[in-house]
């Protein structure tokens, strides 16, 4: 009961605050319409809201997250169907399928020989709505075999050159960069990035590195002896990559809640 | 008829754009033209069909003129020109592409039928080299007919074939083994075992499972990986009578998700538990989808959370959220950009190539095993490559072959 | 008939596409195009199919007064209102309402929902980020190195500069390229595994 | 003064935070939420500011558009969303104004629907402004988006037309000077990408750069760019990293053309915040650890 009610005050405290924001932000507009200068008022004050609300969930689940969220679902799916509907029907469907209809939407119609063959994959789209009627919902199957097997076989064989061909064929470095014999490599030693010694390092850790990560991923042998010690070392070189790539992506992060504040404080509150 | 048409229509538009090149040429002043004395021209032109293309290529080569980088070294560019017969008047050659000095060969290529420049096929074309200088030009260098033609296998692409049927052979090989009856040995794997153990816990918990498959669409073979890998889960969760959530990013992942699930209820013997409802559709956005799973996430609390898909920027924010919620978390993508942050927050992670073998492993099914074993072969072989290279250069002192499957040495 | 069917329709368009990788000829193209066009096509049925699941799941909950019963009334209410703009021959997606809507309510929620991880990052590097073993001793070295680069450190700021980049590069680049092969090889398998029919685990017994 | 009191702030907290947790208290996650709240909004209102210098991947990307000879080509792509622009949004700024000052020619495009509207910000907050003789269609021009990610490169590499008959205004592309000699883009002389997705600099280099042999230099949010890097020097002239690399980039700016600033140069000030925040991480990180190691300290004793 005392929740509820503390929830109520805060109700009462929050659209206390966005009204008083609402006037003062409408007031401050320099639009000369008034209509626009209130529109916009509400607007920045209502984005405010929302951001807050949003934030509100690191304290936890809320009213205020819970009406963020199914606005921004429910704006989400609309906008994505109308955006389906203008690109993918309007604009790639009905220029192939009927002169009539590509009038009436103001696209120019494309008259082409193969046209016919547009069938071919509404036939398949009436087959996936089958799945809506229970007694032939099972006919829908074919419809996802067909998307099915077409991503198998495009994956079958066109992924292997940038994941599998390439990377092994980069592997091929050369170990010993510029090698003059050891005495020289000796003589010239230094940590200078483009000197010979990082050159061979950088090119050895990679090869032994990958080499290592290999061996980590083998399914069908038991981690031991060499080959455990092996994939250990591959272990180890995830982890650096993984600690590298973390850490290098906290500053994206911060950059993204900078905008956020300075949303709130700049062009809201105007403190900036 | 057809035909007429069209030879007529390039015919049309080789005139047009030659009157805009001889325009455009005559329009320099020629007052430096007669202290030059024009280069020889290249010689010997050979022509022959663009390998490995759709019929729209022909390939030009020839020597270079004797003033290109020696002689009187005048020569500054080559013209390439195409026309439809030999003894076609100037202004119906056109200007196919221009390059370098130095330069011995040019691809003219243009499969665009509206183009102008639009390379007819099985058509006998003519083409002439002209070696360019300041302001002059040599005679031309001529040479046809020659034809283009469609190509019926790309040779560039010869290293994925024999990868194919080499993957191919060693899983039909490892398949036929393990039909007989032996034993494939595949060594643990912490992750994947985990999932097992978390349906048993929901059940025990009385709580959902969540089960997130990415943003990936189902063009994405990450997500077809985690589709089969859903089955078996799915089929899990019926046998024990535990719940299920599977929210979708995608309309087509949800109709496919709801199929798996529908069926896998199906399998293991109680279809009427299932609900169509535990598979839905929630947003094709990444963040206003991210939005509704946390809000299930802390709003029912799973006991446990698989994410196996393909994941970009909201890794984090789930894996995360799951974390308050409590739940055991399972991660596993192919996305190397997205694993530090399942690895930093989940309990579990499946790195790249353990997602794809997930499957294999919960179904235990000697079939998918045999497949797992080829995999391993061909990393093998990739290993022996690796060190052989070592030895050799160990041995002969020569540094390596670099990119060994970039040039078409086949 | 149920089960049959779709296994071959997997193998033949499966064995059809992995093929016409290797064809470049002009036929062969144009099917690919058009193959990639029907998925496109297809996708808009499976739309019909997703805004009847969302209808579903919507209606059921503010049918039976289910808990939180009123978010979804709010999630339908936008849902159609943003359709019925957006379709609306007045304007779609250029519509006034609707563009504003979109960069005043869509956008800021947007960026907050991605501002979280600013946090987010924060509390997992805490939770995570424990001299455990050996192994997470290295995460958490490689982690602070690469954080310490954002601090000006003075004299140190260069090797650590130096060590964060070069981390960045080389096993970065040798743990990326022993991931893809391998995924390269999964993904080989997974599509394989699908075409040949042994994976059919996702099409269900009957 | 900001700088004490932030110090004070922060600095307080997070002795009183280890105080806790060496006593063997746990901190909630919600007391780190409030540091890095806390840490990064006293940044923001103090302004604080710290000097950054440019690392040899961001100065190759700024020599290489210094030394090119006016009215040389250039293209540039806003291939990013809202979310992301806060990191990319200010190299995109920093190049305009460096190409235009430099005279050379700037083109326009994205691959990203959303980068449309980001870009017509960047026109009117700052290369309309700043550059009031650039001309439309001589200086710079905007293409516009087009559908179909890498498969729009794949074509404009080789013909610039086939996919953009005409520029984003509707004008052909024949009736604008700047494209009088510009077959495709392999006639430009550099192509920058600025983006942290899929299409993005990965895209540009495999699509565009590399098969036109045009050098490419790219932007990216941070997340991406450890993927990126291998492409550098080779196949990237330079890359900008995040907003660490569009500071270095306004610094290098500012110290070469000193009239820029005044301007506002939003990623050195984003600077600020960054580098407290990672102080917080960071010094949350070193606690957590103190505590952990505190606590099986004890464990081994009892």
């Amino acid at each position: 009961m005392t929740s509820k009610t503390a929830m109520r005050i805060l109700m009462a405290i929050v659209a206390l605050i966005f009204l008083f924001s609402w006037i003062i932000k409408s007031g401050s507009g320099v639009s000369d319409s008034t209509f626009t200068n209130v529109r916009d008022g509400f607007l920045i004050t209502f984005a405010v809201f929302l951001t807050l609300s949003i934030f509100s969930f690191l304290y936890h689940d809320n009213p205020f997250y819970k009406f963020a969220e199914s606005l921004y679902v429910g704006i989400s799916a609309g906008y994505w169907m109308c955006y389906g509907f203008w690109s993918t029907v309007v604009g790639n469907f009905v220029p192939r399928a009927s002169r009539s209809l590509s009038e009436f939407f103001h696209v120019p119609y494309q008259e082409r020989a193969d046209h016919i063959l547009i069938y071919i994959p509404i036939i398949f789209g009436l087959i996936l709505l089958t799945r809506l009627l229970p007694r032939i919902g099972w006919l829908s199957r074919w419809s996802l075999a067909f998307i099915i097997g077409t991503t198998a076989g495009l994956n079958l064989t066109r992924y292997l050159r940038s994941d599998f061909i390439s990377q092994v064929s980069n592997s091929f470095i050369p170990l010993f960069v510029d090698w003059k014999g050891a005495g020289d490599f000796i003589n010239h030693i230094s940590l200078a990035a483009d000197g010979q010694f990082i050159a061979i390092l950088s090119n050895w850790v990679i090869f032994v590195g990958v080499m290592c990560g290999l061996v980590y991923f083998f399914f069908s042998k038991e981690h031991k002896g060499t080959f455990g010690v092996a994939s250990r070392i591959g272990i180890w070189i995830l982890m650096i990559t993984f600690g590298a790539s973390f850490g290098y992506t906290v500053m994206g992060r911060i950059s993204l809640l900078v905008g956020r504040i300075t949303f709130l404080f700049g062009d809201w509150l105007n403190i900036l | 008829m057809k035909h007429i048409k069209l030879i007529l229509f390039i015919c049309l538009s080789l005139c047009l754009t030659q009157a805009i090149v001889a325009q455009t040429a005559t329009d320099p002043p020629a007052e430096t033209a007669p202290a030059v004395q024009p280069p020889a021209p290249p010689g010997n032109v050979i022509l022959k069909d663009l390998p490995n293309d759709e019929g729209h290529g022909i390939l030009v080569r020839w020597d270079l003129s004797p003033d290109d980088g020696a002689g009187r070294n005048t020569v500054i560019s080559y013209d390439i020109y195409r026309a439809l017969s030999p003894s076609a008047p100037d202004s119906l050659w056109m200007n196919v592409g221009t390059v370098v000095l130095g330069t011995k060969r040019y691809s003219d290529k243009s499969v665009e039928k509206d183009a102008p420049d639009f390379l007819p096929k099985k058509t006998d074309l003519y083409y002439r080299v002209v070696a360019v200088g300041a302001g002059v030009r040599s005679t031309p260098a001529s040479a046809g007919p020659v034809q283009a033609y469609d190509n019926w296998f790309n040779s560039m692409k010869m290293p994925e074939l024999i990868f194919c049927i080499v993957f191919l052979i060693l899983t039909v090989r490892f398949i036929n083994m393990a039909k007989r009856g032996i034993d494939l040995y595949v060594r643990p794997l912490a992750g994947i075992e985990a999932i097992d153990e978390a349906i048993g816990r929901a059940t025990e918990m009385g709580k959902p499972i969540l089960y997130v498959l990415g943003i990936g669409t189902a063009g994405d073979i990450a997500t077809i990986a985690s589709f089969t890998v859903l089955g078996r889960v799915a089929r899990k969760v019926a046998e024990y009578q535990t719940s299920m959530i599977v929210p979708c990013c995608d309309p087509v992942v949800m109709t496919i998700a709801q199929e798996i699930v529908k069926t896998g209820y199906a399998d293991a013997g109680r279809p009427d538990t299932f609900k169509e409802d535990s598979v839905y559709y929630v947003t094709s956005q990444q963040f206003p989808y991210v939005a509704a799973v946390n809000g299930t996430i802390l709003r029912e609390k799973p006991a446990t959370n698989i994410y196996l898909g393909y994941f970009a920027a909201e890794s984090l924010l789930l894996a995360e959220t799951g974390v308050l919620a409590g739940s055991i978390q399972i991660a596993g993508t192919d996305q190397v950009s997205q694993l530090p942050f399942f690895v930093v927050a989940c309990d579990y992670t499946l790195l790249g190539e353990e997602l794809y073998a997930a499957s294999a492993y919960l179904g235990r099914e000697p079939l998918l095993l045999g497949t797992l074993k080829a995999q391993d072969y061909l990393k093998a072989i990739v290993l022996v490559l690796m060190v052989a290279l070592l030895a050799l250069r160990v041995i002969t002192g020569a540094d390596v072959i670099s990119k060994p499957f970039d040039a078409p040495w086949w | 008939m149920k089960r049959q069917i779709p296994l071959v329709l997997v193998f033949i368009f499966g064995v059809l596409l992995a093929i016409q990788y290797f064809i470049p000829s002009e036929p062969s193209q144009k099917g690919y195009e058009f193959v990639l066009d029907w998925i496109t096509i297809i996708g808009i049925f499976a739309m019909v199919l997703g805004i009847w699941s969302q209808i579903h799941v919507g209606y059921y909950k503010i049918r039976h007064r289910a808990e939180d019963w009123k978010y979804s009334v709010v999630t339908m209410v936008s849902m159609f209102g943003m359709i019925f703009l957006g379709l609306s021959p007045f304007g779609g997606l250029q519509g006034t309402t609707f563009r504003l809507i979109y960069t005043n309510i869509f956008i800021p929620i947007q960026a907050t929902i991605f501002a979280l991880l600013a946090f987010y990052i924060a509390s997992a590097s805490y939770r995570a980020f424990r001299a455990r073993s050996a192994v997470s001793t290295v995460l958490l070295v490689a982690a602070l190195l690469l954080m310490l680069r954002v601090i000006p450190m003075g004299p140190l700021a260069d090797p650590i500069n130096k060590i964060g980049s070069w981390m960045l590069l080389v096993p970065n680049l040798a743990a990326k390229r022993a991931i893809l092969i391998g995924v390269g090889l999964g993904g080989v398998a997974t599509a394989l595994k699908i075409v040949l029919g042994i994976e059919r685990s996702y099409l269900g017994k009957d | 003064m900001g700088l004490i009191i932030s110090i004070i702030v922060i600095g307080g907290g997070l002795l009183w935070i280890l105080y806790l947790s060496i006593k063997g208290r746990d901190v909630d996650r919600r007391i780190v939420y409030l540091f890095v709240g806390t840490t990064v909004a006293l940044a923001i209102i103090f302004r604080l500011e710290f000097g950054e210098v440019a690392t040899p991947i961001v100065k190759s990307v700024f020599d290489k558009i210094e030394n090119l000879p006016a009215g040389s080509k250039i293209v540039l792509s806003y291939d990013f969303d809202p979310a992301m622009a806060p990191e990319v949004n200010p190299m995109a700024n920093a190049f305009i104004r460096h190409i235009l000052e430099k005279k050379h020619r700037l083109y326009f495009m994205s691959l990203w629907a959303t980068g449309q509207s980001l870009l017509s910000v960047s026109l009117d907050s700052v290369l309309k402004p700043e550059f009031p003789d650039a001309k439309y269609g001589v200086d710079y021009c905007n293409l516009g988006f087009k559908a179909g990610n890498e498969g729009v490169l794949n074509v404009v590499i080789t013909n610039l037309r086939k996919m953009f008959p005409s520029d984003a205004n509707g004008n052909s592309l024949d009736s604008l000077p700047m494209f009088k000699d510009v077959e495709s883009l392999k006639d430009m002389d550099l192509l920058i990408s600025i983006g942290g997705g899929k299409p993005g600099v990965k895209e540009w280099v495999l699509f565009a750069g590399d098969p036109g042999k045009v050098a490419m230099a790219g932007g990216s949010a941070a997340v991406s760019t450890p993927l990126l890097y291998p492409y550098w020097p080779k196949q990237l002239i330079g890359l900008l990293g995040g907003t660490k690399g569009a500071a270095e980039y306004e610094a290098e700016l500012i110290k070469r053309y000193p009239r820029f600033k005044d301007k506002s140069m939003p990623a050195l000030r984003m600077m600020g915040p960054q580098t407290m925040a990672h102080v917080v991480i960071i010094a949350f990180i070193v606690i957590g650890n103190i505590a952990y190691f505190r606590s099986r300290k004890k464990g081994e004793q009892s």
